[in-house]
């Protein structure tokens, strides 16, 4: 299905307000949407047999820069109509909350863990939202564009 | 007699182990020889690849994407050049895409030896693991004679690959492939036939089709279950689809179908496949083009501000770079969804009320690699 | 049924199994191991280990160390007198004396990044591999030829040519102020004393 | 046996002519280190042996530096244990920890008290001789479960208790097999047993279906009493790291891996006794005392070479296929041996 079709469907479904832009022109055509409806977005775009995301490609942290806002990209991919969608996520610097995804998409769990463990986004209703690569004691979100290497860690120097 | 409730022990596999294949650490809790549960740390080979990704030039990059699979640095290249040259939107000369191919295929053989040595020695035959390492060394000893490097090469770049074959190098990749497949037979004749080693694998962390897809599983473990999901057939990049072969997908002849012998079984067949593709591409080699190789790789690689999402079928599964660009010089955020990373966490998926040995089976089936998991 | 069935697979795999091994028993001639102090594997001349710079052409660029991702090349150098300008492969004039030129090879990742824009190839990956050393700092590989003493000795010399080149030029410029006063506005200052090219 | 070793190797004789008085404690002495003796050069070269095997095996050289053709290798191996530090663990229990090796080594010297080297020259010629054997090799699971608790180590502890299961219950199908041998020669005794079998080509083993069929039971389970693969799970490497013996270090593990392969050539000696005419020559006839010897030394050591051979071959049962083999597949088909076996010592 070609993306503007996807986006028409979802106006259809009466979600149309809840997006909020639309880029066409990308390699992936790439929707934005207000963060507090992605649970339904997502059952929907997953469960309607027209669309059939059936696999979560890709979930990355994003920092659009020193000051400016958080986001959290979702690359959807259709196995069975072989087509892409990308849903962006804005979320304010200090307090950047989203909903999780993980009882959409199992293999959010662990994309989730990783990005709020690099970002400090913190996925509402997360099973285990707990740091994955980085140690448990570990201060500040390395990810971040304004992120400043921490000098000792247990007593050993950090920067290189 | 009232059910005696013996008490649990919490015990720790890893981040040393034998058959961990890397510093991973499983945290399990059994009782007696059944696993209750497995909860897998990572993080010990954590080396900051999407930092380094924003700070590095696109050049500087490669050397580091050899080292996130680092048993399938070809690979790895190919799925970052993929992204980078869809940003540059850079046509990418004939011969390179062809030297890509059997340099890739060369590696997916590479990759699946280790995979396949090592699962022997998890489950006890210690034989195949010398054996395939022994056929893995002509591999890589190929390898040297063309990049110089034996296992991190910074081979492929943006628009080309670092050096051209070498006269006869064509000739020495015949030979490998008249030299390989009696021993594929061999290797199968000693383990994939062996009823111990049936009996240990076949119906043993049976992992079904949408479970999979929803992890979004990529590679020989989702084909192991039976879905038939090839990059390189299903989304065509590079000159693939110019190459006839088939994707082996799990059946359920020894036991169930997703279980540990099919994922084992298909990356012997995928080996096979794989040593077709480079006859075919030698073949088709186009001899008399003497392009230069780096006729097409860009003097200074300043993409225009946009995003991408590429993926490459690396032997493990699906590797994809998802790239923004601001316009400058160095990427303006660099994200590797790696295959292992999702493969892994299928892990605790599996391991309810399995034994202690059939731990070391599944988590060799599925075949990880703790630099692509931790990047 | 099954029983007999599973054992029988059993016996004849196992059996199938020993013929292989004992196959491989037999065969000497499939003995692969090569007795590494005595012999070892044949590295092509293309290896890329460990680096070397030849450092009669090298112009002290920095290309290299601009290129490095791991940042393992330092280069100092400062500029040399006019009559010192050497030429390079007819094409590139060696400007700058290169004081230290070292590379970290402990912190070299072997990418190769480093030789592909130096212009006079002077830095290339040799393949010796076998460079094992106790102590990290006998990694550091120094390619710089010039002594500090004769470093010094050339910094000197380098102040006296440059003070003594900038007052012939203030006296030149004084001259031909003097000559067409009323004609021409007053020429721009003296440009400023070229400053050596820190590295 | 004393006398006899004394006797033959003229060792008895050195001994007189030192002038040592006749009835003294030294005779004694000297007979029982022989045995030991033998053990240590024997484990030597089985080590080296199988560093070898298993190379040629997968076209590797193996030890090639010590000596020509790294023959010193376990030499080096045996002076490098030597010198290595002896930790114990801070929690371990310290007297099971230092018990475990020395019962599990008592266990394998102590059965070479009754094993039929010649005609002449046997230990304990003890008319209880195989029963005895097979009893005293079982005292190795004791030191097991003490190595294995111990070092209080999960992983030893793991591999205890595995051990324990696997030898316990694998004793049975070895025993039924040497029982329908047993049916046969009507003696107990070791070299009762091999008389018993002049005359026949290859001893017991080709005279009846049933008695080759318990022949390669008992092959079986004797690999999984000396804990060889496909039955070595309880020091499965890729599982349980080193299982009982991961604590030990220096002597203490030397004694483990002395135990192992002296345990090795126990159970292929007891094989060779029972099933495949012992000393005797292969077509049957008496050799004189010392080709006894010889015959048996060389029939024993083929065995030895055949439990290498497997190792390097099959990988590695799970527990309860372990279970399964040994209760559903070996038992049964002893227990029809045996009845087999008698039947045709009443009928033919």
């Amino acid at each position: 299905m070609k993306p503007s079709e996807i986006v028409d469907l979802l106006k259809q479904q009466e979600f149309g307000d809840k997006i909020l832009s639309f880029e066409e022109n990308t390699f992936q055509p790439g929707i934005q949407i207000n963060p507090l409806w992605i649970e339904d977005i997502f059952y929907f775009l997953r469960d309607d047999d027209r669309l059939a995301f059936d696999s979560l490609s890709c979930l990355s942290g994003v920092d659009y820069g020193a000051g400016k806002e958080l986001g959290v990209v979702y690359h959807l991919f259709s196995m069975k109509h072989n087509h892409w969608l990308v849903v962006k996520v804005k979320l304010d610097r200090e307090s950047p909350h989203v909903p999780t995804v993980e009882h959409i998409y199992k293999a959010a769990n662990w994309h989730e863990r990783e990005t709020f463990d690099m970002y400090g986004i913190v996925f509402d209703f997360h099973p285990d939202l707990r740091k994955i690569l980085l140690p448990d004691d570990w201060e500040g979100y390395p990810l971040r564009k304004d992120y400043q290497v921490q000098e000792l860690y247990h007593g050993i120097k950090v920067p290189f | 007699m009232p059910h005696l409730k013996t008490e649990e022990m919490i015990m720790n596999m890893g981040p040393q182990h034998p058959s961990t294949h890397g510093v991973l650490r499983l945290e399990l809790v059994t009782d007696g020889e059944v696993v209750k549960s497995i909860t897998p740390h990572i993080g010990y080979l954590h080396r900051c690849f999407e930092k380094h990704g924003e700070e590095l030039t696109y050049p500087m990059i490669i050397p580091f994407t050899d080292r996130l699979d680092y048993l399938a640095s070809m690979n790895n290249n190919h799925a970052f050049n993929l992204a980078v040259e869809k940003l540059l939107n850079l046509e990418v000369p004939r011969k390179v895409e062809f030297i890509r191919v059997i340099v890739a295929e060369l590696q997916r053989i590479a990759s699946h030896l280790v995979a396949i040595g090592t699962f022997g020695a998890d489950i006890g035959a210690v034989t195949p693991f010398l054996w395939t390492f022994r056929d893995r060394e002509v591999i890589l000893n190929l390898f040297e004679n063309l990049t110089g490097a034996r296992m991190l090469y910074n081979y492929m770049w943006p628009g080309g690959v670092a050096r051209d074959f070498p006269k006869g190098f064509r000739e020495e990749i015949g030979a490998f492939i008249t030299y390989f497949r009696p021993k594929i037979r061999d290797l199968n004749n000693l383990l994939t036939g062996n009823h111990i080693f049936i009996s240990r694998t076949a119906h043993v962390g049976v992992l079904p089709a949408d479970v999979a897809v929803n992890y979004n599983c990529t590679g020989p473990v989702l084909r192991g279950s039976g879905v038939k999901w090839d990059l390189r057939k299903n989304d065509p990049y590079s000159i693939y689809p110019e190459f006839e072969f088939d994707i082996p997908v799990g059946q359920g002849t020894m036991g169930t179908l997703g279980d540990t012998w099919d994922r084992y079984y298909i990356r012997c067949q995928e080996m096979e496949q794989s040593l077709n593709i480079i006859e075919q591409a030698l073949a088709k080699f186009p001899v008399e083009d003497a392009t230069d190789v780096q006729a097409a790789v860009p003097r200074r690689i300043k993409p225009p501000a946009g995003e991408v999402y590429a993926r490459a079928e690396n032997p493990r599964g699906e590797l994809g770079f998802y790239i923004i660009s601001d316009g400058g010089t160095k990427p303006f955020r660099v994200r590797a969804k790696s295959p292992c990373f999702v493969n892994l966490a299928v892990l605790p998926a599996l391991g309810k009320g399995i034994m202690v040995s059939d731990i070391v089976a599944i988590l060799g089936s599925i075949d990880i690699v703790l630099g692509e998991v931790d990047r | 049924m099954g029983y007999f069935k599973d054992i029988y697979r059993g016996v004849s795999s196992t059996l199938t199994g020993m013929t292989l091994t004992a196959r491989e028993l037999v065969r000497p001639d499939h003995i692969v191991t090569i007795q590494y102090p005595k012999e070892s594997i044949p590295v092509p001349e293309t290896g890329r280990y460990r680096l070397h710079n030849n450092i009669d052409e090298c112009i002290g660029c920095n290309q290299c160390a601009n290129a490095c991702p791991v940042s393992c090349i330092e280069i100092k150098s400062f500029k040399r007198m006019d009559k010192d300008v050497e030429t390079v492969k007819e094409t590139q004039k060696k400007r700058l004396w290169v004081e230290q030129f070292d590379i970290d090879m402990s912190k070299c990742m072997f990418c190769g990044l480093c030789t592909w824009p130096c212009p006079t190839e002077c830095l290339t990956m040799t393949s010796v591999y076998d460079y094992s050393a106790y102590d990290f700092k006998e990694h550091i590989f120094k390619f710089s030829k010039l002594t500090p003493a004769e470093a010094e000795q050339k910094k000197a010399e380098l102040e006296a040519w440059t003070a003594e080149q900038a007052a012939l030029k203030a006296a030149a410029a004084a001259k031909k102020a003097a000559e067409a006063p009323a004609v021409k506005p007053e020429t721009p200052a003296a440009p400023p004393a070229e400053k050596p090219a820190e590295g | 046996m004393h006398d006899l070793v004394l006797k033959t190797l003229g060792i008895g004789d050195l001994l007189a002519w030192l002038g040592v008085p006749d009835g003294s404690l030294v005779y004694p002495v000297v007979a029982s280190v022989f045995p030991l003796v033998f053990l240590i050069i024997f484990a030597l070269l089985a080590v080296y042996a199988e560093r070898k095997v298993s190379a040629l095996i997968q076209n590797r050289l193996g030890p090639m530096e010590t000596g020509p053709w790294g023959l010193f290798q376990t030499t080096a191996d045996i002076l490098k244990l030597i010198q290595k530090e002896d930790i114990t663990p801070k929690a371990a229990d310290k007297i099971l920890f230092f018990v475990a090796p020395v019962l599990v080594f008592t266990g394998t010297y102590a059965s070479l008290a009754a094993f039929p080297w010649s005609s002449g020259f046997v230990g304990a010629d003890l008319n209880v001789g195989i029963f005895y054997l097979l009893a005293i090799s079982s005292l190795v699971v004791a030191g097991l479960l003490m190595a294995g608790w111990g070092s209080n180590n999960k992983w030893s502890l793991y591999g205890a208790v595995r051990s324990t299961a696997q030898i316990v219950s694998y004793e049975i199908p070895a025993g039924l097999a040497v029982l329908t041998a047993i049916v046969t020669t009507g003696t107990l005794s070791m070299n009762g047993i091999i008389r018993h079998q002049e005359g026949m080509w290859f001893g017991l083993l080709f005279q009846s279906p049933f008695l080759f069929v318990a022949f390669i039971i008992y092959l079986i389970a004797s690999l999984a009493e000396v804990n060889r693969t496909p039955f070595d799970l309880p020091e499965a490497e890729s599982e349980l790291v080193g299982g009982y013996h991961t604590e030990y270090s220096g002597m203490k593990f030397a004694m483990f891996f002395l135990a192992e392969y002296g345990n090795m050539f126990i159970v292929s000696g007891i094989a060779v006794a029972v099933f495949m005419g012992g000393w005797l020559t292969p077509w049957g006839t008496e050799p004189s005392v010392l080709m006894g010897v010889v015959w048996m030394i060389l029939k024993s050591l083929f065995f030895v070479f055949f439990q290498m051979w497997l190792r390097w071959t099959l990988p590695r049962f799970r527990v309860d296929q372990l279970m399964y083999l040994c209760w559903k597949v070996l038992i049964p088909i002893a227990f029809a041996c045996l009845i087999g076996q008698a039947a045709v010592e009443v009928y033919l």
